[in-house]
């Protein structure tokens, strides 16, 4: 649509200009909208072009960092029927309340089967609202942990089969090394925490819509807690920041707890090589790790000829060609786990055997509308992870969080 | 020693003991190169005091406590703008760490002006504003000169509205005006500002026109009619050169207020293209070397109320002067 | 209780002349001085010298004997009515009048109270006390103002125009009350005005002011019977007194009108001099038929026309025309540019009693008693006519 | 009433855009409703309010922006009648000061937000008063002295106007009567110019209540101080919970009707048109 405009807008005065003469082409620009994952949007995007041969062309914006900045401008945007949104990467956590906004346009039933085949029910079910899907799942990261070569063994931890979150600890206290917890977007507190009450038997929110119920007081919000609390107290790692990576892979890095596509970062290149993979560490018995991920979207604003366009790229997008780059270049865990059991793609991906174990047993955060809100409660009632104690923070915090649920002043 | 030569010395004496004290605190505490601006400073209160230690016994019809006072007002409002100055000239990847300017660097402001959301932003707050203060302007006029001029029942009625809408916290409207927009699907066009801002203008813009309308001669109207001018007669000789320059004033001062709107502005438009200013920079001072890109666009505004300032000073200060009182 | 003395008092100005120009004064403990001049003559900067909110360049302002040059006005004690009352708008009448008294410590309230109360009810301002300058009206803010002063207990106090805004009619009973008080406690008081008959009315002396300088101090008798010199008889007076420019000739003075003759002494001070001033009063041109008139015997008489005739109740104004040479005239002129003050006019004013039956365009027959006329140097102004 | 014609439509669209949207408020805030339309959408009654006027981080929220607007208030006002009167004194700076005291006011309040945060985050204050980590409160407090920066030239010209309006005779007269210099200005000068300092002071406190950019621009996670405002502004434009944001924008509103309405008579306010 923008495409069209612009294109009569630079012809229209030029009586003479080339295209006068025969119809001008349609050639739907699909501006997307990516965040910050470690996907290399731009060369996927040249691909789909490449292959598309002129039926569209795929424009890269960035959109902000902060989880809740993008959370806000992409509200914003759809609000305002924003014609820049033609497709989006949509942080798996935002799909339930941008489809209850009526925000995104439902999958053609022709392709949702498609898109749906062989994707892990997690991931399904991120991308589904009310039973419908609603986003194209893309890739969803299992967190796992990794290790800077035979730190593992010398903390005496056996890495083959998940350590415990106790062990863990002490291990890293023993050898003096850090335990960094990645945060790329401000969402790694929630995240983490949503994963140790998963792994503690609780959920921090059950239930939908208004009726969902915060458990965070409960016997998994107390063992959560009591982790936060452990790991502080031992003075291993500064909890989940930004550049954890950077710091991971410094000198007195010892364990990073991120998601799969980690390795890929540039800051690690210097020691990839010798990076070793193991299971989320354990609460209780299971390791049940955070998944986080991005789908692809689109606006139900855009007109119908960008939205057909939008689902040809996103067919491009989710082709398996794209979805081994994804994997292979990346890291990242595909929605279609199966496609780890390609040889093409098994040489390629670090951590496949974790990963596929990770992906059918984490936790993807709850399907509220709400989620954004909750993330702000859990990141003031949590911070600074100072002051997590097991006996008040689940309390003040199933307050703030159950606040944010239902919509009351926090 | 008589009352003036004793006032002066205790100004003078004043002046001396702040120089002092600043210049010490500066060379123990400051590190430089800001130090050189507390020992200029100190240097210029500690000459004052000099200074009126020699002209005490004049008979010169100065203050020094008047000159204390305006050099420490001077510094007072110079060292923020000049920290501003710094920030927008800090060099990519850098971060300010003194007062005075280290590595002076354009780029911010070259970034301010070619950056298209930037630029966008300001054509986005211009246009409103100045189609809010046309509205307004038009609207206040006859509105100020029935206040003034006629009799108006539950004139202080009105009065009390207007100024009730002037010292509102505007903040409060933004959300129910923003619910509005988007039931009425007009979230997120520059038009649709408009109709906020003027809450802010129209207020605004009554209020200082009155103050106008008080100020005008009007025996002189009555003489003008008196003589016989005919309507368009009584406008040229009388409205033009009498009500003309202070509603011009009003309008201007208006409009700066309507670009330097925040809240509306942040409140009801998503990034783009409707996103004023105030509001975009809002959004820059996140990105990184936020604070030089905010700092650079928010001099090159300055220039705007300073063209005003410079243009009409008399009457600006005049007009907020009688307004606000 | 306290005189004021002031020494060679100067204030230079922005131009050539100062503001004030050597002013030596005494004014004894008990007495009451009247300042009068043109406006502009430096009366309100005199006052505000002697208070102490403006700076001399030279000379020195004594209050009781002592030189308060370098004291403060807080220090000096001096209570003062400003011209245009200096009323304090936030506050009713009482606390006007109060504000000048609790300005100090130790004040005794309930006697200020009372104070107040008494100088309200002599300058009645009774009704008024619970309201503020801005209902009253100019007579009674002006009142206010005066009140102020009168309840503070000063060792001094000065009045700027005191009077000017009050009506005729009680002008005389405000002017009388303040009076009165002041003799009472036989206190020291400045005051200024404009009006001459004010000033020779209410004080015991009586300094005429222009540009700055005194040009006459004394009784105010002295000033009217004997001024000093041309501007003091100009100024005095009202209508103010005839100048007339006149030529020695040998024993005979020559004035456009008349000519008179003049004794040796006065024929010696006139000296060399080719043009001098003679200065007649109009009550003392008496009309040779009427009241007065054929009882003067050293006399000095002429005949001329009436050009107008003036009414004014009590008595009538002749306006007798006459010619004087250019070349004079242009003498004249001079002297009133130096002055800045109109001296001259082109006719002499009469005073005729009110029952005069005489008409525009009749002739009249003026006598004047010699020993009235005074004759006074045209360019220093200097009255001839008194003994030195 | 031929006054009316003229005044009719400035009034009416002046209740237009304010009555309108606050009744929307009104209405909003008895739902429980988000700007997306996510979530079900239904009438809650008052709870909003209950919520509100029960919370704790709320009435905190109030207590710090009320603090705010007393300290940048006195400030203003006790530095703008400072410069005010040195001003007025010297005559011959006006062409410069004209220009120099309202300049601050021209830039804009988040630029100075953010330029004021970096001056005691990383800035110059810094290494000047030797300041440790100030976290958001520190930056708060720096931002709310950017703001008094920002409004003590205004508030300078409208004090040096009842200034300049405060006759001269009445100065000299107190001098002439013996009025110490405390006393000219406790007796004469600050009860003469009341008037506009009774409007310096209710406009700028109103000013100060609604300030948002410093609060929006030192906000942080766990930051233990926040604004009337920024709660509003963060319900309603972050959260996107219409209603109880509305229902906050009510309270919001009643409070600057509570302050003014406190400050009118205290101070005695009053311009007469």
């Amino acid at each position: 649509m923008a495409g069209v405009a612009a294109a009569a807008m630079t012809c229209a005065p030029l009586a003479a200009c080339g295209a006068a003469d025969k119809a001008v082409p349609y050639l739907p620009v699909i501006t997307w909208q990516v965040g910050p994952d470690r996907v290399d949007a731009e060369a996927l995007a040249q691909t789909c072009n490449d292959q598309a041969g002129g039926d569209y062309r795929i424009e890269v914006e960035q959109l902000p960092t902060d989880v809740s900045e993008r959370h806000a401008l992409l509200t914003r945007r759809l609000l305002a029927h924003d014609d820049s949104i033609d497709l989006m990467s949509l942080d798996s956590a935002l799909t339930t309340e941008f489809a209850e906004a009526g925000f995104l346009a439902p999958i053609p039933a022709a392709q949702a089967s498609a898109l749906s085949e062989g994707v892990t029910p997690a991931a399904l079910a991120a991308a589904s609202h009310d039973g419908r899907l609603v986003v194209a799942p893309w890739f969803l990261d299992p967190q796992v942990l990794w290790s800077k070569g035979s730190t593992a063994e010398r903390a005496g931890l056996d890495t083959t089969k998940p350590i415990s979150w106790d062990d863990l600890v002490a291990g890293a206290q023993r050898l003096g090394v850090t335990i960094e917890i990645e945060d790329r977007d401000g969402s790694g507190l929630p995240e983490w925490v949503n994963g140790l009450v998963a792994g503690g038997g609780g959920s921090l929110v059950s239930g939908t819509g208004r009726a969902a119920r915060a458990g965070l007081d409960s016997a998994g919000g107390r063992e959560a807690a009591s982790i936060v609390e452990l790991y502080q107290g031992a003075g291993v790692g500064p909890g989940p920041t930004a550049d954890a990576v950077t710091r991971f892979a410094g000198a007195g890095g010892g364990f990073l707890v991120a998601p799969t596509s980690a390795i890929s970062d540039p800051a690690l290149s210097a020691v990839q090589a010798d990076m070793r993979v193991a299971g989320y560490p354990t609460v209780a018995d299971a390791s049940v790790a955070p998944l986080a991920g991005v789908g692809l979207a689109v606006p139900a604003h855009a007109s119908d000829l960008d939205q057909q366009a939008a689902f040809t790229v996103i067919e491009c997008l989710t082709s398996p060609t794209s979805l081994q780059a994804l994997a292979t270049v990346s890291q990242h865990t595909p929605s279609r786990i199966g496609l780890l059991d390609d040889p093409a793609v098994a040489g390629g991906f670090r951590s496949a055997e974790v990963a596929r174990a990770s992906a059918t047993t984490g936790v993807t955060v709850p399907a509220v509308a709400a989620w954004a809100n909750v993330v702000d409660a859990i990141d003031e009632t949590w911070r600074p992870l100072a002051g997590v104690t097991q006996d008040a923070t689940p309390r003040t915090s199933q307050a703030e969080v159950q606040a944010a649920l239902d919509g009351t002043i926090r | 020693m008589t009352p003036s030569v004793r006032s002066r010395l205790w100004a003078s004496a004043t002046s001396f003991a702040l120089g002092f004290g600043v210049g010490n605190y500066g060379v123990l505490q400051v590190p430089r190169p800001d130090q050189w601006v507390w020992i200029a400073v100190a240097v210029v209160l500690m000459l004052t005091g000099a200074a009126g230690v020699l002209f005490a016994d004049t008979s010169r019809a100065v203050s020094f406590w008047a000159i204390l006072g305006v050099e420490v007002f001077a510094v007072f409002t110079l060292v923020p703008l000049l920290w501003t100055f710094t920030v927008a000239t800090t060099p990519e990847g850098a971060t300010a760490r003194t007062l005075l300017p280290q590595d002076i660097s354009w780029s911010a402001f070259d970034g301010a002006i070619s950056s298209g959301t930037l630029r966008s932003a300001a054509t986005t707050s211009l246009l409103v504003a100045l189609v809010a203060t046309v509205v307004a302007v038009a609207l206040a006029v006859p509105a100020a000169y029935a206040l003034v001029r006629l009799q108006v029942r539950a004139r202080r009625l009105v009065y009390g509205l207007v100024v009730a809408a002037l010292l509102m916290p505007v903040l409060a409207l933004a959300g129910p005006f923003a619910d509005q927009l988007v039931s009425l699907g007009a979230y997120g066009s520059r038009l649709a500002l408009v109709v906020p801002m003027l809450v802010v203008t129209l207020p605004l813009a009554t209020w200082l026109c009155v103050t106008v309308m008080r100020d005008v001669p009007w025996t002189l109207l009555d003489a003008v009619r008196a003589d016989g001018a005919t309507r368009p007669q009584q406008l040229r000789r009388f409205a033009v050169p009498h009500l003309g320059p202070g509603v011009v004033a009003a309008a201007l001062l208006v409009f700066v207020a309507a670009c330097n709107d925040f809240a509306l502005g942040a409140g009801l438009a998503p990034d783009r293209p409707s996103l004023p200013l105030p509001a975009t920079l809002l959004v820059a001072s996140r990105q990184v070397d936020g604070s030089s890109a905010v700092a650079a666009a928010g001099l090159l505004w300055l220039l705007i109320p300073l063209i005003v300032l410079l243009v009409l000073p008399r009457r600006i200060n005049h007009l907020l002067g009688r307004s606000y009182r | 209780m306290t005189s004021i003395e002031l020494r060679h008092l100067t204030t230079d100005g922005p131009g050539e002349r100062p503001l004030l120009d050597d002013i030596t004064l005494t004014v004894p403990s008990g007495s009451t001085l009247a300042i009068t001049g043109p406006a502009g003559a430096g009366k309100s900067r005199l006052l505000r010298t002697i208070v102490g909110l403006e700076e001399q360049t030279s000379g020195d302002v004594l209050i009781d004997d002592i030189v308060v040059n370098a004291v403060d006005p807080r220090g000096r004690d001096v209570s003062m009515v400003f011209e245009d009352y200096a009323l304090h708008p936030h506050l009713d009448v009482f606390d006007n009048l109060a504000f000048s008294s609790v300005l100090r410590k130790g004040v005794d309230k309930d006697a200020v109270s009372d104070r107040i109360h008494e100088v309200a009810e002599l300058l009645a301002l009774t009704d008024l006390l619970d309201l503020r300058p801005a209902d009253l009206d100019e007579p009674q803010r002006q009142r206010v103002a005066l009140g102020r002063s009168l309840v503070r207990d000063a060792t001094v106090y000065l009045f700027d125009a005191p009077f000017t805004a009050q009506s005729e009619r009680v002008r005389a009973h405000v002017r009388s009350v303040t009076m009165q008080w002041q003799a009472e406690a036989s206190r020291t008081s400045i005051f200024t005005t404009n009006h001459v008959e004010e000033a020779l009315s209410t004080a015991d002396r009586v300094a005429v002011m222009h540009q700055g300088f005194i040009h006459q101090v004394g009784t105010p008798r002295e000033l009217y019977d004997q001024p000093a010199n041309m501007f003091v008889a100009g100024f005095l007076g009202s209508p103010p007194m005839n100048l007339v420019p006149a030529i020695p000739m040998g024993q005979q003075l020559v004035m456009p009108l008349a000519t008179m003759l003049i004794d040796d002494d006065l024929a010696e001070r006139i000296g060399e001099r080719s043009v001098v001033v003679a200065g007649i009063r109009p009550e003392h041109c008496l009309d040779a038929t009427g009241p007065g008139g054929p009882a003067v015997s050293d006399r000095v008489e002429f005949t001329t026309r009436i050009d107008d005739i003036e009414w004014r109740g009590s008595s009538q104004f002749a306006y007798l025309g006459y010619d004087i040479e250019p070349e004079i005239e242009a003498v004249m002129g001079e002297v009133e540019e130096l002055l800045e003050f109109d001296l001259f006019q082109s006719f002499l004013v009469a005073q005729l009693p009110a029952e005069s039956a005489l008409r525009p365009g009749m002739s009249i027959r003026v006598v004047v008693p010699r020993q009235r006329i005074h004759v006074f140097d045209p360019e220093t102004g200097e009255n001839l006519t008194l003994p030195r | 009433m031929r006054g009316w014609r003229w005044l009719a439509p400035a009034v009416l669209v002046l209740l237009v855009v304010t009555v309108w949207p606050i009744g929307r408020a009104v209405w909003l805030s008895l739902t429980r409703s988000t700007l997306t339309g996510a979530g079900d959408q239904r009438f809650v009654g008052i709870d909003n309010y209950t919520d509100i006027l029960s919370s704790r981080s709320w009435w905190l929220a109030v207590a710090a922006t009320l603090a705010i607007v007393a300290v940048a208030v006195v400030l203003q006002l006790v530095l703008g009648l400072a410069f005010a009167v040195a001003l007025r004194r010297l005559t011959v700076a006006w062409p410069v000061t004209r220009v120099l005291v309202l300049l601050p006011f021209g830039l804009l309040a988040i630029v100075s937000a953010v330029v004021w945060r970096d001056a005691v985050t990383s800035g110059f204050a810094v290494d000047w008063f030797g300041l440790d980590d100030v976290g958001p409160t520190g930056a708060l407090v720096a931002t709310t002295v950017g703001e008094v920066w920002r409004g003590t030239g205004i508030t300078a010209v409208i004090l040096l106007a009842g200034l300049l309006r405060v006759p001269t005779t009445l100065i000299t007269s107190a001098i002439a009567d013996g009025a110490t210099a405390r006393q000219r200005l406790t007796r004469v000068v600050l009860p003469a110019m009341a008037p506009a300092i009774a409007v310096a002071t209710t406009y700028r406190a109103l000013d100060a209540l609604r300030i948002l950019e410093g609060p929006l621009v030192t906000d942080a996670p766990g930051a233990s101080v926040r604004t009337a405002s920024f709660v509003v502004w963060d319900t309603t434009f972050s959260s996107f919970e219409t209603g109880l944001g509305a229902a906050m924008s009510v309270v919001l509103l009643l409070l600057a009707g509570l302050l003014a309405a406190f400050l009118v008579p205290v101070l005695r306010v009053r311009r007469v048109v």
